[in-house]
């Protein structure tokens, strides 16, 4: 079977390509697709027909729990011959129906077509439930792709996404119960599963699998109150409505309920359920057909009450039901599948699907009408078709259940509609005057006529010569669905029995429906509170609300100020260390006995101070100046407590920003009074100050924790042995987490290389005129730019040993740059520098980088140092020099990029 | 001293999260830049702080004597150089921002701008 | 090394007047009132160099609450601000002495 | 024993002038005027403490005390200069001046590059 | 030039993963050759090797797809330089056995994701950059906060120490606050609800190529970070249940979002959004199943990411517009790219047979073990993003474009979009050895505290 | 023998007092010229914190610090001043 379907997916995408060279007859071409898969199913059924099943199983991806498992038993191998059959007959259809069409949309709509049959065998061959969803949901998607195949139409967009919403939502709920069956059995085999039915009930999942099972299954099969899709779906090119809307597709929902009939039977509500919601989908059914205009809603409506039909047979018990539901499958798809070709002929034929607007058309379409005169009294059940049988066995069914005569009455009154339907859609169009001339555009052709004849017919020849048929496919698919063989008789006459009485009423009722359709169609259709009724609305309004839900929800979260979003985050946050701390239930450690030193506290407090001063400020500059004051102060602090590197960088930095932001100040206006409400203002404080406030405790316990700095206290020992280096601060940065560094340095180049982006270089004269700045300054620039230089370059040099490094030397020798640029302008400060900036960057990150390259040939990792050591008073070598300066050149290179930048910007 | 300069810490981004709430850009370019600072001071109190000798083999040594933690002060040193890079980016963007729209408000409609243009098609053309 | 010896004094002046400019910044600042008397003050210049004129303006800068606050564009006057501004002609005459004397002896 | 003691008092002068100059920021009425007070009595004020600090001896090198010294003395009060400019040109209140020269000079120099 | 850059770049991420496999111990590179714990390492682990190939055949593809996207102006601007180091910071945060090395990724990342984003200078785009650079400050905060705390309680920074003191410690008040931190920077960065609001409209600025590349790596950076700290170090914590929370708030309201937008590039956007929240899903359960699932879809969903950015871009360069009002006839004018745009999309829908239907039902299945609610929102967040979807085809592919033409979409966007397409349906239709990748990363991120 | 780390601790409370009169007149204004007057006054501060430092822990290396901060201070009062003028003469409010 595998084979099979790989061949007839292989074959789907290939042999509609004959589409586009061939036209009319493309059809009869493609059609030999599906026959000679027909054909190869009719091979199996001397095996179908012993009742035997036939497995096939690959492993495909264990672990997944999914396996390539199919498995043909009587009740797939009856949908194998309906997929094949039927779908050969539609793409010979299509052939003749899409003429209007250019021929690479003909061949891509014979593709879809044969890409659903595929699809539709997978589903139900497939026995492991994943692989079966994986062609449930094919069908869907095909199902999409069909009903917005005539995608320039609004209208057909929209089925098209109604349908996929609500077939993929009861696609979800498939792979809900298929979830939960493998989270109960520890697997997806859907024999299995059924099997287990009892174990599957008795876990905690029972309910929950039975319903999913119930929604997918409700939703493909256009039950109540998810029906409404299918009409809508009738905006598919008319063989697709045939095939998937009618015939095949929508009957999925059947196959499913069918096969998990056992565990749905095991709850207490679920064969109650199915039966409430059959009934309620016939008579909603039934009503909008009396109310539907086209030809092809009328027969979407009464395919709706089929397959509510279909549904309570499922959950009616006895062997009955099942021989009838069977029966009624097979009699609808013929009869319906044959009367959506009619629909489709005619509506090709006049351009108008009105029945109101059609008739006589019996003389230009004499095949059509043949075609569903038969088709008409198979649906309306009138002997000897198939459709009389399958209603007899329908009452039967009913009859002998356990069950109350409620969906009896039902189900006479639901039958006694789809004579009515039967009756009007054939009358109508074909022997009844028409109301106005109706034009022809198209006539009958071969591609047109044999399909629906050819089903029509075979309603007939089946209930007259129905042994084979009921021995190959029959009795093996109620074998299947019942669970052991049932008798089954198919013949016209059973004598004189209740059915035949039930028959004769459906039919009386049916013929005053016929009669009286027009009073009845005219009131009905006045009748707004069916309209109300219509839970399309209800959908339609449930995903206009969605949609409403999506646009204000939008609106309210991404509103477009920053700082709410920021003021979220930050709540969020708190929100998680406070929910962290409570769940933690861990006692506050405190820090210990560590006296207050007077000194150090002032400057903290300073620092506090000017941190809030800088959040209190309405001017810019004097927020920035606070800020400043703050770096001022921690940087004391780190000198205060031993760590001269640390200070040292923190007042190059805030120097550096000082340089850097004035040029941004200078062409912003520096006031800037708050646009905050009050109430916002004062919530935005509670917000940072719970944040403070939590880290104020996180902290308290982060430093009573007992210190252990394993890491630490290895690089001080290690340092001057393993680094070469005094000072171990910078052994680490450049040598124990060199690779860190490298990290740090690449970030500071691809800012640069933002900066380069941002503020692009101008020709333009300078126009920072020397004369405007004091002449001091200006005269005494270029000593202090040496001077700062020569700086920068011992702060280098002795980095290794003494506070410094490549990453201050760097920034002082920024500085250096920033005064001559300040004093005497850009143009010259950049012409000090002899080199563009992203130049030094780039030469700098490739120094930093070839640094730890030489190590690399004697096969020590990246970044590992080497040192030379010549003795002799002369002083070490190593390639740690080589990387710091290329940490130098980096920073050097990046921060004159945005100064250059920023203040030619400022000057403009 | 430690829950003085936890404080602080606390303090310093406190104040600096209610700068970075402002609609001002610049404010918020400072306040992030004040959180680096107070950020960078956590992870001093983080590493061991008891000593006050700077982590510095005395000259002729070949260990550190008991010396503050200088893995804390490598870090903070990369904290306190990328802070620095970012607010500087920040500051080109806010530049950039500034000579666009003569705006420092944050606010402003997130619908993006639509520029339609159906001859549109070099490479650059966003 | 006239040179030298004009230098070491023009050290010298500098260092004492920053020491008695600050003892009086320190007076002014520790007296029961604050008593100042700031005014703007133009020192003409003779010094023929840049450099000498940026130095004259460095030097002033440190004398007892003044700072040069600008040089002419011909490089012939400073202006100052200073703290006391109640004798102006014997301020600018302290200034030529202390300082513009010895500077023009490094000048030639 | 003697240079510890000298230094020490020495560092003490520094900080007692460090002091006076920071009592001064407050105390004097304009930014000018405080600017005299920061920079000169400040300068001084560092010097002395580093002075202090190489006379104690041992602690530093005098090489990068004295350096320091320099620096010091070449660019505080350039610095001040520079700020006594930008207070005066932003146009910083300043009191008790009568008198002003110098704003006719900038008239003429503007007349004169804008010429 | 770029593109053979990239390929060896792939060629190399292959032999890495390969090397990752078959290793046992593991293999750590540490850098300066000093011992572990000491130095700055990498190591050639899963899931990091793994995702480091997923994004150099991200990158591999965006290469393909720039030749027609990147022109003269935005190379000169610094692209090919920009998104070289997104994609060095992304695969540092991937193989680093360093915490704080893990944060200067990050902020690398942080930097080449703002110079991409703002390569062009329009006005969009540095608003966009902006908001894109206060939250990640904000979030880098966070995250360098909780490694404070963490380092200041165990003095270490070396992954696998550190995540055997964890689970050998009690939880105390700085640690538990440590992971509240890194959960909440992690989240911001991974863009997840109530943090995500910087990710529509900084995805939404950026040159399409970069979105791509974005989509692609910069939130799964995020999302690897947030697994490797709380599956890893910590092994679960109470934690798990406001991560779920958050997961189920992503995955329902960022889908919601998403349906009503009319940009594309936001509207994507808010799917990168919503598809973290699965991933979040899965490692909140806590489960070894639950993190199999997470580094499951993070594959999956890296590559469909990116896949769906670049063939947004192609429909903006055929239709000359963002908005799906103004798009259309993509169907019938570009057929092939209809086709490759149709595999990211039914993947990002959970259609099976591609890798966001075994990548959804893993979460899926996990949920239903540890908490079902989540299972739930999972479910009903796929639901949202089949609408979408949907709708973006009918908008994009279907609908006519009244009185304009609809030009052909380059070759090279073709190929770009073809490398991540084939890579989608190869993952969808071998499933078996993604999921043992998946499998073996969640196990070795079990064992990161056990020192293995 | 004078204990010099004490005496440093005592030194560095006037020099405390001296930081927060500073730091009083930067938060305080009124004009930003006061501000940045008294950051120059940080300076002087910080290089005294620096000397004292040195003179506690007995090392060197934060002497190195007050070398550097006078001039990197000094460039910062400079673009602080340049900004001064520039500003006010963009917005018309110069002398
Ligand atoms: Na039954
Ligand atoms: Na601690």
């Amino acid at each position: 079977m595998l084979m099979l379907l790989v061949l007839a997916l292989i074959a789907a995408c290939l042999v509609p390509l004959v589409a586009r060279v061939v036209g009319k007859g493309a059809g009869l071409i493609v059609a030999v697709v599906p026959f000679a898969l027909l054909g190869a199913f009719v091979a199996f059924a001397s095996i179908v027909e012993r009742g035997w099943v036939r497995s096939e199983g690959w492993r495909w991806a264990p672990s997944l729990g999914l396996d390539l498992t199919f498995r043909l038993d009587g009740f797939s191998f009856l949908f194998c011959l309906l997929i094949t059959g039927i779908g050969g007959l539609v793409t010979i259809y299509s052939g003749g129906y899409l003429t209007d069409k250019p021929r690479h949309e003909r061949s891509r709509f014979l593709t879809l077509i044969l890409l659903f049959m595929v699809a539709m065998l997978g589903t139900v061959l497939a026995e492991n439930m994943l692989l079966m969803i994986l062609f449930w949901e094919a069908t869907s998607v095909l199902s999409f792709l069909l009903i917005g195949f005539d995608s320039r139409s609004p209208r057909s967009r929209r089925a098209a996404i109604m349908a996929l919403q609500v077939t993929a939502g009861g696609g979800l709920a498939l792979i809900a119960a298929t979830a939960m069956i493998g989270q109960v059995l520890g697997t997806y085999s859907m024999a299995e599963a059924v099997r287990r039915g009892p174990e599957l009930l008795a876990s905690n999942w029972g309910a929950p699998i039975v319903a999913c099972i119930m929604i997918a299954a409700f939703t493909k099969s256009a039950q109540f109150p998810f029906h409404f899709w299918l009409p809508n779906a009738m905006q598919a090119p008319t063989p697709a409505s045939a095939y998937l809307h009618s015939a095949t597709m929508v009957k999925l929902g059947i196959y499913l309920l069918a096969r998990f009939e056992p565990v749905i039977a095991g709850t207490a509500w679920g064969r109650n359920t199915l039966i409430i919601v059959a009934c309620i989908t016939m008579l909603v059914a039934a009503l909008q057909a009396l109310r539907a205009e086209s030809f092809k809603s009328a027969l979407a409506y009464s395919t709706i009450a089929s397959l509510g039909i279909l549904v309570l047979l499922v959950g009616l018990d006895g062997p009955a039901a099942s021989v009838a539901m069977i029966g009624f499958l097979l009699a609808h798809a013929l009869y319906k599948a044959a009367l959506f070709f009619c629909a489709g002929s005619v509506l090709h034929a006049t351009g108008t699907g009105t029945l109101r607007a059609l008739g006589g058309l019996r003389r230009t379409l004499p095949f059509t009408a043949l075609a569903c005169t038969l088709a008409s009294l198979s649906m309306a059940g009138i002997p000897p078709f198939l459709g009389f049988i399958s209603k007899e066995f329908l009452f039967e069914a009913q009859l002998e259940s356990s069950w109350e005569l409620a969906p009896l009455a039902v189900a006479v009154l639901v039958n006694a509609v789809m004579v009515g339907v039967a009756g009007v859609i054939t009358l109508r169009p074909f022997f009844l005057a028409p109301q106005s001339e109706v034009r022809i555009e198209h006539g009958e052709s071969f591609s047109l006529v044999a399909p629906p004849l050819l089903l029509a017919l075979a309603g007939l020849v089946i209930s007259l010569e129905p042994d084979w048929i009921t021995r190959v496919a029959i009795r093996p698919a109620v074998a299947a669905v019942f669970g052991r063989p049932v008798a089954v008789d198919v013949a016209v006459w059973h004598g004189p029995t209740p059915m035949l009485a039930l028959s004769a009423v459906v039919v009386a009722i049916g013929a005053a429906i016929v009669i009286w359709w027009r009073p009845l169609h005219v009131v009905l259709r006045r009748h707004a509170p069916i309209e109300q009724f219509g839970l399309e609305r209800l959908w339609e309004r449930s995903v206009r609300a969605t949609l409403r839900l999506s646009a204000g929800l939008t609106a309210r979260v991404e509103h477009g100020d920053l700082s709410g979003y920021l003021a979220t985050a930050i709540a969020g946050f708190v929100t998680l260390v406070v929910w962290a701390l409570w769940q933690a239930g861990a006692p506050l450690r405190l820090p210990g006995d560590d006296p207050v030193r007077l000194a150090e506290a002032a400057v903290a407090l300073v620092g506090v101070a000017g941190a809030l001063a800088a959040a209190r400020a309405r001017n810019l500059l004097a927020a920035m100046i606070a800020v400043g004051l703050t770096g001022f102060a921690v940087a004391i602090t780190f000198m205060l407590n031993g760590a001269p590197d640390l200070s040292i960088t923190q007042f190059t930095v805030e120097a550096l920003i000082v340089v850097l932001l004035t040029a941004l100040l200078l062409v912003v206006p520096l006031d800037a009074p708050t646009t905050r409400e009050r109430s916002r203002r004062v919530g935005h404080m509670a917000i940072a100050a719970s944040f403070a406030a939590v880290m104020f405790v996180v902290m308290l316990d982060m430093a009573g924790a007992t210190n252990a700095t394993p890491a630490a206290d290895w690089f001080g020992r290690m340092s001057y042995v393993a680094g070469k280096g005094h000072n171990v601060v910078n052994v680490i940065l450049v040598d124990f987490r060199g690779f860190d560094t490298l990290g740090e340095t690449s970030v500071i180049a691809v800012a640069a290389l933002l900066g380069a982006s941002l503020l692009h270089a101008r020709t333009r004269p300078d126009p920072v005129a020397a004369r405007s700045v004091h002449f001091s300054f200006h005269a005494a620039s270029r000593p202090l730019f040496w001077l700062l230089l020569a700086a920068s370059v011992v702060i280098l040099w002795r980095g290794h040993d003494q506070p410094g490094g490549g990453f201050v030397g760097g920034l002082v020798a920024a500085l250096a740059f920033a005064v001559l640029s300040l004093a005497r302008g850009v143009g010259e400060a950049a012409r000090a520098l002899r080199s563009s900036p992203v130049m030094l960057v780039a030469i700098g990150l490739g120094l930093a980088v070839a640094s730890g390259l030489p190590s690399m040939i004697g096969g020590a990792p990246f970044l590992t140092h080497l040192w030379w050591e010549p003795g002799g008073g002369l002083p070490k070598l190593g390639t740690t020099i080589l990387f710091d300066l290329g940490v130098y050149a980096v920073v050097l290179g990046a921060v004159l990029t945005f100064l250059f930048g920023l203040q030619r910007e400022a000057a403009r | 001293m430690t829950i003085l300069y936890a404080l602080t810490a606390a303090a310093i981004m406190g104040a600096a999260l209610y700068m970075i709430l402002s609609r001002n850009m610049i404010r918020i370019l400072l306040g992030l830049a004040l959180l680096s600072t107070g950020v960078n001071l956590m992870i001093f109190l983080a590493g061991d702080f008891s000593s006050r000798q700077p982590p510095l083999i005395r000259e002729g040594q070949q260990v550190l004597d008991e010396a503050a933690d200088p893995l804390a002060q490598a870090l903070i040193l990369t904290a306190i150089v990328i802070g620095f890079a970012l607010t500087v980016v920040l500051a080109t963007i806010v530049m950039r921002g500034w000579r666009a729209t003569g705006s420092l408000d944050v606010r402003r409609p997130d619908a993006p701008e639509q520029p339609d243009d159906p001859e549109l098609r070099g490479p650059d053309a966003d | 090394m006239r040179k030298l010896v004009a230098a070491l004094a023009l050290a010298g002046g500098f260092l004492w007047d920053l020491l008695v400019s600050s003892l009086l910044v320190a007076r002014i600042v520790l007296g029961r009132r604050v008593d100042t008397r700031p005014a703007i003050l133009v020192v003409p210049v003779h010094l023929r160099r840049d450099w000498a004129v940026v130095l004259y303006a460095y030097c002033t800068s440190l004398t007892p609450g003044s700072t040069c606050l600008h040089i002419s564009a011909d490089r012939r006057r400073l202006y100052l601000h200073i703290l006391d501004g109640r004798d102006p002609e014997a301020t600018r005459a302290r200034f030529a002495r202390i300082y513009e004397r010895r500077l023009m002896e490094l000048e030639r | 024993m003697i240079g510890p003691i000298f230094g020490v008092a020495l560092i003490t002068l520094g900080v007692a002038f460090l002091l006076i100059a920071a009592i001064g920021l407050i105390r004097l009425s304009d930014p000018l005027q405080r600017m005299h007070s920061a920079t000169k009595a400040g300068t001084l004020g560092t010097a002395l403490v580093v002075v202090g600090v190489l006379a104690i001896g041992d602690v530093a090198r005098p090489s990068t005390g004295i350096l320091t010294i320099l620096f010091l003395l070449l660019t505080l009060p350039l610095g001040a200069q520079l700020l006594g400019r930008a207070s005066y040109l932003s146009g910083a209140p300043l009191e008790g001046i009568d008198d002003d020269p110098l704003a006719e000079e900038l008239e003429k120099e503007e007349e004169d590059t804008t010429a | 030039m770029s593109i053979a850059a990239h390929a060896a770049i792939l060629a190399g991420a292959v032999a890495l993963l390969v090397r990752a496999l078959s290793a046992e111990p593991l293999a750590v590179t540490i850098f300066g050759g000093w011992p572990t714990g000491i130095g700055v390492g990498f190591a050639a682990r899963l899931p990091g090797a793994v995702l480091v190939v997923v994004a150099a055949l991200i990158a591999f593809a965006a290469a393909l797809y720039a030749v027609a996207d990147i022109g003269a102006r935005r190379r000169a601007g610094g692209y090919d330089a920009l998104s070289l180091a997104m994609l060095a910071a992304v695969n540092g945060a991937f193989l680093t056995t360093d915490l704080f090395n893990l944060y200067v990724w990050f902020e690398l990342a942080l930097v080449a994701a703002l110079g991409l984003i703002t390569l062009d200078r329009r006005e969009a785009q540095i608003g966009g950059a902006l908001r894109y650079a206060a939250f990640a400050m904000l979030g880098a905060t966070a995250i360098l906060a909780g490694i404070a705390l963490l380092y200041g309680v165990t003095g270490t920074l070396d992954l696998a120490t550190l995540g055997r003191l964890l689970r050998t410690t009690p939880p105390s008040v700085a640690t538990a606050a440590a992971a509240a931190l890194l959960l909440g920077g992690l989240a911001l960065k991974s863009g997840l609800f109530p943090f995500h609001q910087w990710l529509p409209s900084s995805y939404a600025a950026a040159p399409v190529t970069a979105a791509a590349v974005f989509a692609g790596l910069l939130t799964k950076m995020g999302f690897y970070a947030l697994a490797v700290v709380l599956a890893g170090l910590w092994g679960g914590t109470t934690l798990l249940l406001p991560l779920g929370l958050i997961a189920a708030a992503t995955m329902v309201l960022a889908a919601l979002s998403a349906l009503t937008q009319t940009d594309m590039r936001r509207l994507l956007g808010y799917h990168v959004a919503a598809q973290v929240g699965y991933m979040a899903a899965g490692l909140a359960t806590g489960t070894a199943q639950g993190v199999t699932a997470a580094v499951f879809y993070m594959i999956h969903s890296m590559i469909v990411q990116a896949n769906l950015f670049l063939g947004i871009g192609a429909i903006r360069r055929a239709t000359g517009s963002w908005n799906l009002a103004h798009t259309g006839g993509m169907i019938r004018s570009n057929p092939l790219f209809a086709f490759l745009f149709a595999v990211p999309m039914l993947s990002l829908a959970g259609i099976p047979p591609l890798s966001g239907f075994w990548a959804k039902l893993l979460v899926v299945r996990a949920g239903l073990d540890a908490a079902p609610w989540l299972a739930v929102a999972a479910l009903l967040s796929a639901l949202i993003t089949i609408t979408s979807v949907a709708i973006l085809w009918s908008e994009a592919c279907w609908k006519s474009l009244r009185g304009r033409r609809v030009r052909r979409v380059p070759p090279a966007m073709l190929a770009g979009m073809g490398v991540l397409s084939a890579a989608t349906l190869a993952i969808g239709l071998m499933p078996e050895p993604v999921l043992r990748v998946a499998r073996l990363s969640a196990a070795a991120i079990a064992r990161m505290g056990g020192g293995a | 023998m004078i204990d010099l780390s004490t005496a440093a601790a005592v030194l560095a409370v006037p020099l405390c007092v001296a930081l927060a009169l500073a730091g009083w007149r930067m938060v305080k204004g009124p004009s930003f010229a006061d501000r940045f007057v008294a950051l120059d006054m940080l300076t002087a501060v910080a290089v005294a914190f620096a000397a004292l430092t040195a003179v506690a822990t007995g090392r060197s290396a934060f002497l190195d610090i007050a070398l550097g901060l006078s001039l990197i201070n000094f460039v910062a009062t400079a673009a602080f001043a340049l900004f001064l003028e520039r500003k006010s003469r963009r917005e018309g409010t110069a002398r």
